[in-house]
């Protein structure tokens, strides 16, 4: 590990994210809510979705963590944003298929800045981290509160 | 003079390479590493005379019940205990709490009744009486915590009073290095009969401890932070203590007599010693006793508090990081945040860097939550870091800068 | 074909002298020997990849976390477990006990419930049950033994009811070598809903154990016993039964988040493994499954089958000698007493022969006072044991025989 | 160790004493009683005494125990007997010496039998068997039953 596999690990797209997240704040009415904890780390992370007739309208999250789930959520919730949860459960599994580095040309559902987490399966410590959000976006779906 | 590079090379793993670059270990607080002497005194053991205790006739077993039993001994004389009865071999500080904690709540801890605690506690200190206080009906009153990481003692003396039944409180944080004045603590508690525990995990292996004199009740401490194996540590407590309170784990070695009428346990400290124990792990722990008594002690610590001058110098000059924890009395510990930059990230770039430091809460959520910081990069010095490896820590930190603000 | 000699040769201890004599080590139900790969893994851990685990970014801490993890990924194969998360690490079977027995107290036993044991239970699987029911007002009820060493098989049908709340059982008896059928008890057991937990103490070390297969509940061991470092032990538990107990100690490491306000635990395993763990020792006891998964255990068992028969013939030519436990089903185990000699002078004579047995009640006192005797001479087999052992022993009775009756 | 060591251990008399051991069995009627174990080999001791102004009028005991707990308290007892407590305490004095090999002319409660306890300094696990039955007569001088 040297300072190249470090940029890897932290390509400008994610710093870029992590600084200026998307989608950052609470949501007003959401549906659906859930928080994660790194217990490793002291990650934190509230995640808010508004879904109506099996789209996802609406998202946001709140989190006091690092730079990589910071990066992880806005990114998720940029591309999950308008689509359903099949679409999460594919990205999903394609998400961690990326982190354990397997990249293949199959690889339809996810967007371009998700393959920036590639870098991440030099640091295997870390990659609770970019899964924090997608675990907490997991079980806010399961959490439906009015519907 | 203190040679540092001499104690080094007893050292094996400071010369071994972290993400091939030489090594820098400052997380001393999470665990220390190990001299020779303890390593092959584990090896030594397995090799030549590996038999189990207390219960064989033969040579090879009565050795190995003389070399753990003389530990104890050894042990009484490394804290200044009266007797060599008043030491119980635990797992380690967690374990040592969870049976004060039992014992308390089986039969010391009514409803009403009070144990006090800090905010800067360790979980292994809150935990365990958060339960016996659930169990008991008992409440759980906190020491709040100064801004600048001491003890606020004008609310610990007006928390004190005739309904607390323990005070448990730790020695040195080991998130933020402030040394708790716990001799006037002690005082204070004893001057209206409160017994009080000192969670001593990180003060073992930074100063002497003389527990006659501090007169605690209770001390406990974990190997793997004092320069022995993991999986072994010591509760010491004054015997009338240890007499009162209840066996904890029960089964082989902890008994008189078993009988499906009833069952007698043996005396202290053999009752709260069920089962064969880490005796590997004990005898570790002597050669580890045996290594800090060659030691001058008081040339350590100069040492230590040179690397934590020299270290709070350096980070304070970095822009935008902000030490938590600057009380007066401090151990070699520097906990720190920056404002943009979150500690994991920090710990990561260190780390490529073969600086080993940690990153989190180090079990000490309630104290973080007070500073209103998710999580610290903290790094721990112990007496074989030398300058330089502060010096690495501080200049990579203003590497690491650049590479995320630019 | 199973060649002891390459064996035995890595066993270091297995070479060295014992008061001037070659040792024959016959005390492996007390702890095993160890083989050089578990020795070596522990000295490398302390010399180069020391570090807490579960807390670190760095890589040293990550290495560390990944070996110990992988560790329960390994144990939780070699007994087929169905998920790692039902691999729990403790510091042995005593501890495992402990800890079953503190949750049924806490949150299953109510008064008139039963708990059903055997008269052949080791110390470790009787008091922290006298003590469970003492604390709810259940009723320990205890399966007697024959004349031969085997369980009364009809009094357990008789005393197996719905009042059962737990059937705790050894798989192997210390004392006696009994193989206990407990996959038929389990299956009785489990017809009328009742949990089983296993004592493997002493099976693990001899045979292939399967716990879904067999279908138990809990299983538990203890690694010094298993070719591993002292201070290290396992607890199966089915996910649903691991989920069903509250934690056992409490601290760092085992919550997922601490507030006064109240804390929340982690998920199984997680739950119960508070404090810093004996790291090392899980460490070497992935080396020691390694080495077994290696061997070829039907032919070590047969070995040890071997040795046993050969004992129990060469004892049983031995005037004045009476085996205590002769049931058809047994592992490498013998007991004997003497007439006229009491087993704590036999084993002082076999002592200055460099034999060293066990002598004593074993920590099954009950079992002993069913048997009248106040003590048995035990010789217990590992696979590195070899016929010469075997031989050596009865040929030093014989001569301690003349040197008391003459 | 070897077979001298062993011979040292178990002298002739000490085999004697166990095999026929003095004072065995109950006292009818005893003012002082104590039983003893060593957990580590299972050895049980059970002394009676009967104490009559100052002075140990009878004496006798009941043990499942080894060859040298046995001897010991033969040889303990007869030496006691007769005799009273102070006389006990400065046997009980130079036999933990005696144990320890630091035998001297200086010594002179003790019985010459009492000395054949000297070989068991090879064998400090051997110690406590010796010493159980001393140890359970001392707390059985502390249990006056009726005075
Ligand atoms: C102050 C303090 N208390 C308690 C503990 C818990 O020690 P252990 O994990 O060895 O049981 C630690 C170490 O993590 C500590 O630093
Ligand atoms: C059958 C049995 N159960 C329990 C134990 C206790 O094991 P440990 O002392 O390793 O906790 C032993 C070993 O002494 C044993 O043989």
């Amino acid at each position: 590990m040297n300072e190249t596999d470090l940029q890897d690990l932290y390509q400008s797209v994610l710093v870029q994210h992590s600084k200026s997240p998307l989608h950052y704040g609470k949501l007003d009415s959401h549906t659906h809510y859930s928080e994660g904890y790194n217990a490793l780390c002291g990650d934190a992370i509230s995640i808010y979705l508004s879904v109506k007739q099996g789209k996802i309208e609406k998202v946001s999250f709140e989190s006091a963590s690092c730079a990589i789930c910071k990066a992880s959520a806005s990114i998720l919730l940029e591309a999950i944003k308008e689509t359903n949860e099949e679409t999460f459960f594919s990205m999903q599994d394609e998400f961690s298929k990326i982190l354990d580095g397997e990249v293949s040309d199959q690889m339809g559902a996810s967007s371009q800045e998700i393959l920036a987490f590639q870098g991440i399966k030099q640091f295997p410590s870390r990659k609770n981290c970019a899964l924090l959000p997608w675990e907490t976006l997991h079980k806010a779906l399961n959490s439906n509160i009015k519907d | 003079m203190f040679n540092v590079q001499s104690i080094r090379d007893e050292f094996p793993i400071l010369s071994t390479l972290m993400n091939d670059k030489p090594l820098i270990y400052l997380d001393n607080a999470a665990t220390s590493q190990k001299p020779l002497s303890v390593i092959q005194a584990v090896e030594d053991f397995y090799k030549t005379s590996n038999s189990n205790i207390h219960r064989g006739v033969f040579r090879l077993s009565e050795q190995a019940t003389l070399q753990y039993e003389a530990t104890r001994g050894l042990f009484a004389e490394f804290i200044s205990a009266e007797k060599e009865t008043e030491i119980v071999f635990v797992k380690g500080v967690t374990e040592a709490i969870n049976l004060v904690s039992y014992g308390f709540a089986q039969s010391i801890l009514k409803e009403g009744d009070e144990v006090l605690i800090s905010e800067m506690e360790h979980h292994a200190n809150i935990v365990p009486w958060q339960i016996a206080c659930e169990q008991t009906g008992a409440v759980l009153k906190v020491i709040p915590v100064l801004d600048d990481g001491s003890l606020d003692l004008l609310a610990f003396e007006s928390l004190l009073s005739e309904k607390t039944k323990l005070l448990s409180i730790v020695h040195i944080s080991n998130s933020l290095g402030t040394i708790n004045p716990i001799k006037s603590m002690i005082d204070k508690a004893h001057s209206i009969g409160v017994p009080v525990l000192v969670d001593g995990a990180q003060s073992a292996p930074h100063m002497e401890v003389d527990v006659r004199d501090l007169d605690c009740d209770f001390y406990v401490f974990s190997g793997h932070k004092l320069f022995a194996p993991t999986g072994v540590g010591v509760l010491y407590g004054k015997e009338k203590w240890l007499e009162k309170l209840p066996p904890y784990q029960s089964g082989g070695d902890m008994i008189e007599k078993v009988d499906f009428g009833g069952t007698t346990f043996k005396g202290i400290p053999g009752k709260f010693e069920a089962g064969t124990p880490n005796i590997s792990g004990v005898i570790g722990l002597s050669k580890a006793i045996q290594y800090l008594q060659k030691l001058d002690r008081k040339e350590a610590m100069a040492h230590e508090d040179a690397l934590l001058k020299q270290a709070t110098e350096g980070l304070n000059e970095i822009d935008g990081l902000r030490l938590i924890g600057t009380a007066e009395a401090k151990a070699s510990i520097v906990s720190f945040v920056f404002d943009a930059i979150h500690a994991h990230d920090v710990g990561t770039f260190l780390d490529a860097g073969g600086i080993a430091i940690r990153t989190g809460h180090h079990c000490t959520m309630p104290l973080l939550k007070r500073f209103n910081v998710p999580a610290t990069a903290r790094a721990s010095f112990a007496f074989y870091n030398n300058l330089n490896d502060v010096d690495c820590l501080v200049e990579s930190l203003k590497k690491m800068k650049s590479f995320f603000y630019e």
